[in-house]
């Protein structure tokens, strides 16, 4: 998809600690199309949010790095661009939402104020315009009372609706790319349900791609046109989203969902995957997942395996040849 | 919000009285009494005893107390044994340079140390940062008649643009170019107390930094100046706002070493004093008054918390 | 396991908690009602699931129940005996039975202790084991339990995993050999692989030691997983209570079933209609049934309390639906 | 980063406020007919002018230019008239008849007459600070007529006109209706009325005393000379203005901020002097430092031998170089009163300044000495007496004294002091008096208590006699008793020093015990 | 606790610098070279020379040995008003923190006091009971033992929230255990935090208290004292002044690095309270 609105190639971050230098993020490549959902799933540390911040250049200074690939937007490379020259494009055509509504605003501005300093920013609207064009924001992600709302402050409102007035804010200049990252982790199954129908409304509504961070599978089935499972910083598995949970290849994504209950009465018993999730200090050599696959062979331990189209738009990165093996 | 005033108000009213006990046990302790220092050193033993009985001092404490107490409640803080003018208007008098010394010096402090102290948070474990701390940690060390009597020596003898001491009265005299005078003083007052404020400033800008909602207005796209400002600084504020109370406050009384360098005619020099001379109205009278302006300012510090966190102010039915 | 007829371990009549909240700086003193009389049984052996949306009291009767907090109304019988109104050493006996398993696994530990001294000071409380050898024994032995290599006593818990810490925390409640076991979202702050680590061990430890638990969580698959009957709560009220086969195979009251529907499905893109609105504050719940703000097949009558009825297929549900 | 907004902002406010005050501050536009004041920087702030009851040095500084007394000092300090005509002794001194000088008016315009002088006479007898010996004497005190005014007492008193020329607790003359009103509490600001050449204007607490030219001050015809003849003010105001730091006070001399600094610190002496802008003046009257012995309760009661003991330990030359420094202002002179007064005597001196340690040491033992801790009162307020007692400490314990040297604050010192079971030794200092009779240790009732038979026969005959050779020969044998009995040990003379601009003239060399400024005039 | 000093350079001086002032207060006679009271009237005010290493002062006693034998003193008072602060103020803020009936009656107690500027304080003492140690430390120790209060106070009640204490009552354990066992190990760190620059400013408090010569009697040098009769010769013997300034800037300063680097490094939770003010 040469025409992507986004192409991340080989994509390698690194954190400066005591520890010495930790990779988070090994050569991830993914596109992201117009008016696609891009689903990017996996447990913590497995450096999903990394990406995401990455892509923001918000990435932690002075210890987070991009050490090598890179980020295409639009045909523009992110990489290289100066602190200022991001800040034209952060909240203005790439913008992004977090897991924490409660923490997400600041709690001594009303939220209309934190909308409108988007919209002066990028718009240069004056105050008056910006704040009425907030209301409109707010009514159009669904806060009743719009008008009012506009005034109080995030301490005023529950979670559902901070996390209504983050997408308004996100979405206050209509950027290309929303990245959000676990949205719903936090809000209760029916509020989160409601934030999920809004966003797809959204979706659909305006030209705009979202880039859905999450480590909850049934989200992913809920929203994702397209689907990338990471692990240890490296990219698993990546296939459209029809019929997605039946033709799953890689052993760590089929042992998953082995391990996740589900509410219908007949699941058998719990298959959870042996060990502990890898700290960045101490990754295992080879694939990232060879201590604790099932599957492993001596091959594993040792090569990263390559990422393979084993049918069209599915790989997977798994030494591992035929079907059988794998199911 | 007039209801939590009232409230507080009359919660100061016990802590008035015990500080008013306090006061009156420890002033009536102190050996010698304002008797034997009116008459002087070559006064005799008779004499002494005789003033004593026409002040008063005889009566058993606890008398003493009562009668004082009762002007007190009545809003009259009974008369300076040596100034024939009540203590009121000797405080008053005294009132006007501390009050303006310490506007002056506070107004030195938030101008110098707010600024700095942002800089460093925002520069954090930089050599700016490790620099200016220490700056501010050797400021904070540094005794204040040095400092005084240095800037004397400098601004006023050798260079000759500033008066050396006394500060004629500004209110009365109606010229405000005697502030002058109380350019230096405040200045030897000031850098001292920037030292807390600088660090107070970095630490709860730093704590505030790692908050959800500054990343939030990064990924805004807001300039790095307008996310340090608006959104990190503005937060740390209550913290800053709470520090800046308490030194204003240690000002009134603390600034006793500079006054008694620049000989201003200030609060902490007439309390010196009034303990030499053992003028009990003035001294209780003095320290009922500083512990209240205490507890004002602490109030109007709390009452400021709201306008400044309205998280404070009330909280949501969640 | 269906429930055996012998008397109910637990007896929970008409349980009332209601925190005197202070407003910010300018409101007068609030009441907050957090739990509105609930009423249940937990027989032996039984996993008895609470499940519910955050604000919904579940949390605050799992504490009610072991007197962390001291209940306002209502009684809670253990073996016949109110823990309501024991006190002192009674109530401290009583605790030995009773033990509780936190969520956040990183803040359960005194962040000062060693392992081996966390796992070992209720035995020190109760005196259940005189000398040092003897403790260093039983900690080694409940450790092994739990699936964590004994010489893990020595470290302290930030060396850990959030997964290893949950297994430590479960050790230090299997300490005293309780027969009841409070377990707060136990598995909620973990991640899915390592979540199923901890469902299995625990299911493990009941059968092993013949335990009763009481499994609070928001996680509709977990509670189906794990609980043998299960009690929707909303707004401090039991709504509905069931066995789990009869609950999830058809969800009556009608928030039960937004419940279920919101929750997303593996494999599956729900596209109904979505519950709308925000649950209403505690402070000042609405009047009669709490859900008919949001319900969608309110009437008028729900203004008032609706009556808890038993339905023939042994489930109580309170709803004028189907009073 | 550029600099934030916000502390662009901040900065440029405050180098506005800067220079706003600076630019006001020199430019105040002299006015032509200004009159003309001079500013003199005291050491502290008296909290009375009235000299009949207190004895602070700086009330006498600025009260005797508001207040005159009958008489007052040459510069050899011999007391010659002031208000007073003349007087004559009749019946072998015990009647004295005083005429006083007609059309000398009080600030308030009423002509003082003999009324006055007995009402302020009574009220200082009665009240006086140190009139308590003469109160002894005196019997009784007429009014002639309006200008003559009769002294009648028990036994001969010569002192008395000595007493009459020493302002400082002494005999000021006030107005007859502020001396009747008055009782022990010194008068209040509004009843400085006096007859001197400056009138009280206005007294602003911590501030300044200021005082005003009293246009028609009756002045004598004399030639001025130190403190005697015409005291016609030449400045039309002056402000007294209490500085308590030395440092600061010369600052603000350098600094023009003031004309006169009073008591200058001895560690100054030697820049100050090298500096051509100000001039040096050494006070005429000696300050002595002493240390007073209980004679009524303690280990030195009675006990001669031992007080003996602990002068023979001291070196007073250390003490004084250490104390004071700068050779100037001080002298090593064992006498009472300084070389060129009459009082002077050697009787004693031989005993004063051994420094000889193991001799005090052997003298104590023989005393009686065992060790016990003998405790001396200091005033931490007095920097000399910390300085001198400090030495004088160190000094003890290297003869074997065991010292427990308790600094208090002025007012605890004197409340412990009356107390006789708190203290052995108590230190503290006098200012040279023309009239010996008057030192603290010849009062009894004065904290030490000396009162001895042979103390109170040779002071009675001291005061009978009138012819001053005798006088100053049976002075001679009290000194000498002083060495014996040693009520106190006196440390050597020192000297303060004041300082003032080159621009004034009208100054005496040497300042005469409180510094007058009716003749100054500024350039 | 190495790795924390190797981050910043700058605490390595320091606690150098801290060391090394310990050691002179520890082994005083070892290191003077003179008997520190003992006046030698005609090397008065001499300036730095081979006998007298950092020259004289006015009554001709030796400055190097009253700065060696000064750091006794000073640190010992400093320690006597920190521990004075320590012990009283956790023990009424724990109290005040743990049991709802007293916190009332403390923290009313701890305004009172606070209102009290230990200058004030220390006149009183002093006058009362004579100059001393003893008094120096009660002025000084009760300013800075309300701020110990208010500060163990609102760490007590954010420590009472933790989940392990809730654990710790699920299993019975006593009030009394929770706060000697749980509460109280757990404030260390941070009281470590405030300790380090209640020393810091003590030491100043002393100087201010010795200037105005109502701290510790003449007999005992300390840097105090030294600094007042200092302050008298500034013209005259600049170093009189100078030397003593200089020690107590780089104590206090030292001192407030090292607190800094710990509070860098204790438990975030408590770092807003702690603010080392």
């Amino acid at each position: 998809m040469n025409d992507a609105l986004l192409n991340v190639k080989d994509l390698t971050i690194t954190f400066q600690t005591e520890r010495g230098e930790l990779t988070a993020v090994d050569h991830l490549s993914f596109d992201l199309g117009r008016k696609e959902t891009l689903c990017i799933v996996g447990e913590s540390g497995s450096g999903k949010s990394v990406t995401a911040l990455s892509i923001m250049g918000l990435l932690p200074q002075p210890a987070g790095r991009v050490t090598n690939g890179s980020i295409r937007f639009q045909g523009q490379e992110l990489t290289g661009l100066t602190n200022k020259q991001m800040q034209g494009i952060r909240g203005n055509r790439i913008s992004m939402i977090f897991q924490e509504p409660m923490t997400s605003l600041n709690p001594v501005y009303t939220v209309g104020y934190q909308i409108s300093e988007v919209l002066k920013k990028h718009k240069g609207m004056n105050t008056k315009e910006a704040m009425r064009y907030a209301a409109e924001l707010l009514e159009r992600v669904g806060i009743p009372e719009p008008g009012k709302r506009v005034h109080s402050f995030p301490h005023e409102l529950s979670g559902g609706l901070r996390q209504r007035v983050m997408i308004a804010m996100a979405l206050s200049c209509d950027p290309d790319i929303l990245i959000a990252d676990e949205p719903t982790t936090a809000l209760d199954v029916t509020i989160q349900a409601q934030i999920l129908r809004l966003m797809e409304t959204l979706k659909q509504d305006l030209d705009m791609s979202i880039i859905f961070i999450t480590h909850d599978l049934g989200v992913v089935s809920q929203i994702s046109d397209r689907t990338i499972v990471m692990y240890g910083g490296m990219k698993m598995e990546e296939r459209y989203a029809d019929g997605f949970f039946d033709h799953v290849q890689h052993p760590y994504t089929v042992d998953l969902l082995g391990c996740i209950p589900t509410s219908s009465l007949s699941d058998g018993k719990l298959m959870p995957i042996p060990g502990m999730i890898p700290s960045l200090a101490n990754m295992p050599g080879g694939c990232r997942f060879s201590n604790r696959c099932r599957r492993a062979m001596s091959a594993c331990h040792e090569t990263i395996p390559e990422l393979r189209e084993i049918e069209p738009g599915h790989w997977i990165a798994c030494h591992l040849e035929d079907k059988e093996a794998v199911l | 919000m007039l209801r939590y005033i009232i409230k507080r108000v009359l919660s100061m009213i016990p802590s008035l009285i015990l500080t008013s006990i306090m006061v009156f046990l420890m002033v009536h302790l102190i050996p010698g009494d304002p008797a034997i220092t009116m008459l002087g050193d070559s006064a005799t033993e008779e004499s002494i005893e005789q003033m004593r009985e026409e002040m008063g001092l005889n009566q058993p404490l606890v008398n003493q107390y009562f009668i004082w107490m009762g002007k007190v409640v009545h809003g009259d803080l009974g008369d300076s044994i040596f100034q024939n003018k009540s203590v009121m208007a000797t405080i008053a008098d005294r009132a006007e340079t501390s009050v303006l010394l310490g506007v002056m010096a506070m107004i030195l402090i938030v101008l110098i140390s707010l600024p700095i102290g942002i800089i460093a948070a925002v520069k954090v474990n930089t050599w700016l940062d490790q620099g200016i701390s220490s700056l501010a940690m050797f400021l904070a060390s540094v005794p204040a008649f040095w400092l005084g009597l240095n800037l004397m020596l400098l601004f006023s003898v050798k260079l000759g643009w500033l008066p050396t001491s006394g500060f004629p009265s500004v209110f009365r005299s109606g010229d405000w170019s005697n502030l002058r005078y109380l350019i230096l003083p405040s200045i030897s007052i000031a850098l001292p107390n920037t030292a807390l404020i600088i660090r107070m400033t970095r630490s709860s800008m730093l704590d505030v930094i790692k908050e959800d909602y500054v990343r939030t207005a990064r990924s805004k796209g807001l300039t790095e100046n307008a996310v340090y400002i608006k959104h990190v600084f503005r937060n740390s504020l209550i913290a800053v706002v709470s520090s800046l109370g308490f030194v204003f406050a240690s000002l009134i009384s603390g600034t006793v070493v500079t006054e008694s360098v620049f000989s201003l005619p200030g609060v902490g020099q007439l309390l010196v004093s009034s303990i030499m001379l053992r003028d009990y109205p003035v001294i209780q009278g003095v320290i009922l008054i500083i512990a209240l302006v205490f507890m004002i300012i602490n109030l109007l510090v709390d009452i400021s918390y709201a306008k400044i966190d309205p998280r404070i102010r009330y909280t949501s039915a969640k | 396991m269906t429930a055996s007829y012998k008397e109910p371990l637990i007896q929970v009549r008409g349980l009332e908690k209601v925190f005197r909240i202070k407003g910010g700086m300018l409101e007068k003193k609030q009441n907050l009602r957090a739990v509105r009389g609930v009423s249940f049984d937990i027989m032996p052996q039984e996993t008895f699931g609470l499940v519910g949306e955050s604000g919904c009291g579940k949390s605050t009767t799992g504490r009610l129940i072991l007197q962390l907090l001291r209940p306002t109304g209502g009684e809670v019988l253990m073996e016949g005996k109110n823990l309501a109104s024991m006190k002192g050493r009674a109530l401290k006996e009583q605790r030995a039975k009773m033990q509780m398993v936190f969520q956040d696994p990183y803040a359960s530990f005194d962040p000062r202790q060693n392992i081996y001294s966390a796992v070992s000071e209720p035995m020190v409380i109760y005196g259940l084991a005189k000398t040092k050898r003897e403790r260093r024994e039983k900690v080694a032995q409940l450790l092994a339990d739990v699936g964590l290599n004994p010489d893990a006593m020595e470290k302290c818990p930030h060396e850990f995993s959030g997964g290893q810490r949950q297994r430590i925390g479960i050790a230090r409640a299997l300490a005293l050999h309780p027969q009841f076991m409070v377990l707060d979202e136990p598995v909620s702050a973990l991640d899915v692989s390592i979540q199923a680590q901890v469902i299995n061990l625990l299911l493990e430890m009941k059968s092993q030691y013949g335990l009763t638990y009481l499994f609070i969580s928001h996680d509709l698959s977990v509670i189906k997983y794990i609980c043998d009957r299960v009690a929707v709560m909303y707004l401090g009220e039991i709504i509905e209570m069931a066995d789990k086969e009869t609950l999830f195979a058809q969800p009556l009251h009608p928030y039960s079933q937004a419940l279920l529907a919101a929750a997303p499905k593996i494999g599956e893109q729900r596209t109904g209609e979505v519950l709308t609105g925000e649950v209403p504050s505690p402070i000042r719940p609405p009047k009669g049934c709490a859900f008919h703000p949001r319900c969608p097949h309110a009437r008028e009558c729900c203004k008032q309390v609706p009556p808890v009825q038993k339905l023939p297929d042994g489930r109580l549900i309170a709803c004028w639906l189907y009073a | 980063m550029k600099k934030s907004k916000k502390f662009r902002f901040l900065s440029s406010v405050m180098m506005a406020v800067m220079l706003l005050t600076l630019m006001a501050s020199p430019f105040a536009i002299a006015a032509e007919e200004e009159p003309t004041v001079l500013r003199v920087a005291v050491e502290n702030e008296p909290n009375t002018l009235d000299n009949q009851v207190v004895t602070n040095d700086c009330a006498s500084t600025i009260g005797q230019h508001i207040f005159e007394t009958l008489y007052t000092y040459d510069e050899d300090y011999n007391a010659v008239p002031l208000l007073a005509e003349s007087d004559e002794t009749l019946e072998d001194g015990k009647v004295v008849k005083i005429t006083l000088r007609q059309g000398v008016t009080f600030h308030n315009g009423k002509e003082m007459t003999a009324e006055d002088v007995y009402a302020s006479l009574t009220r200082w007898l009665e009240y006086g600070s140190r009139s308590s010996q003469m109160r002894e004497y005196i019997d009784s005190i007429e009014v002639e007529d309006a200008y003559t005014i009769t002294l009648n007492f028990k036994q001969p008193y010569s002192p008395w006109k000595n007493l009459f020329a020493f302002i400082n607790g002494g005999p000021a003359i006030y107005p007859k209706e502020v001396a009747e009103a008055a009782t022990q509490e010194p008068i209040s600001e509004d009843q400085y009325i006096g007859t001197g050449p400056y009138c009280f204007v206005e007294h602003e607490q911590a501030r300044y005393f200021k005082l005003e030219k009293y246009e028609d001050y009756a002045a004598r015809d004399e030639e001025a000379e130190g403190l005697s003849g015409d005291r016609t003010g030449q400045m039309d105001e002056i402000d007294f203005i209490p500085v308590a730091n030395a440092s600061t006070r010369i600052n603000g001399l350098l600094a023009g901020d003031y004309d006169y600094v009073r008591i200058a610190t001895s560690d100054m002496y030697e820049d100050l002097s090298a500096n051509k802008d100000v001039v040096v003046s050494i006070n005429k009257g000696t300050k002595m430092p002493l240390m007073f012995f209980n004679s009524k309760a303690g280990i030195f009661k009675d006990n001669y031998k031992l007080r003996q003991a602990v002068l023979t330990a001291l070196d007073m030359e250390e003490i004084m170089s250490i104390a004071v420094g700068p050779e100037e202002l001080w002298d090593l002179n064992g006498s009472i009163n300084p070389e060129w007064n009459m009082f002077y005597s050697e009787e004693g001196i031989d005993t004063w300044n051994q420094a000889d340690p193991e001799k005090a040491q052997q003298m104590a033992e023989e005393a009686g000495y065992q060790g016990e801790p003998i405790v001396i009162l200091i005033n931490n307020t007095q920097q000399l007496h910390v300085d001198i007692c400090t030495v004088i400490a160190q000094q003890l314990e290297s003869a074997g004294f065991n010292v427990d040297a308790q600094r208090l604050d002025a007012a605890a010192q004197q409340a412990k002091r009356a107390d006789e079971t708190q203290w052995d030794i108590h230190f503290t200092h006098h200012i040279f008096s023309p009239e010996p009779i008057i030192y603290n240790w010849m009062n009894a009732g004065y904290a030490g208590w000396w009162d001895t038979e042979e103390k109170r026969d040779l002071v009675s005959k001291y005061v009978a006699e009138t012819d001053p050779e005798k006088q100053a020969k049976i002075w001679s044998d009290i000194q000498a008793l002083t060495y014996e009995q040693i009520p106190v040990i006196k440390t050597g003379d020192c000297y303060e020093f004041d300082v003032y601009s080159v621009r004034l003239t009208g100054l005496d060399e040497r300042v005469p015990l409180w510094p007058c400024f009716w003749r100054v005039t500024l350039a | 606790m190495f790795n924390l000093l190797r981050k910043r350079k700058v605490a390595i001086v320091a606690s150098v610098f801290l060391i090394a002032v310990l050691i002179c207060g520890i082994f005083a006679p070892l290191i003077s070279t003179f008997d520190p009271n003992e006046t030698h009237g005609k090397d008065r005010l001499s300036t730095i020379n081979s006998t007298y290493w950092l020259g004289t002062d006015n009554y001709g006693r030796d400055i190097f040995s009253r700065i060696i034998y000064g750091t006794r003193m000073s640190l010992v008072g400093s320690l006597g008003i920190v521990v004075f602060a320590v012990v009283l103020g956790v023990l009424l803020g724990v109290v005040a923190g743990y049991l709802r009936s007293a916190q009332m009656v403390i923290m009313r107690l701890a305004d009172v006091l606070m209102a009290f500027p230990p200058l004030l304080l220390a006149m009183m003492l002093m006058a009362i009971m004579g100059s001393g140690v003893f008094n120096v430390v009660i002025a000084i120790g009760a300013y800075y033992m309300t701020r110990m209060i208010r500060i163990i106070y609102s760490l007590t009640l954010k420590i009472k929230e933790e989940t392990y204490i809730e654990a710790m009552h699920a299993q019975g354990a006593s009030t009394l255990r929770i706060i000697l066992r749980h509460i109280v190990p757990n404030l260390v760190s941070p009281i470590i935090v405030q300790a380090t620059f209640t020393f810091s400013s003590a030491l100043l408090q002393m100087a201010a208290l010795d200037f105005l010569g109502l701290g510790i009697p003449p007999q005992y040098p300390t840097w105090g004292n030294m600094l007042s009769e200092g302050s008298r010769f500034m013209t005259r013997a600049p170093w009189m002044v100078v030397i003593p300034g200089l020690v107590i800037v780089l104590t206090v300063l030292s001192i407030n690095i090292m607190g800094d680097l710990l509070r860098d490094n204790i438990d975030p939770k408590f770092r807003d309270i702690v603010k080392g003010t």
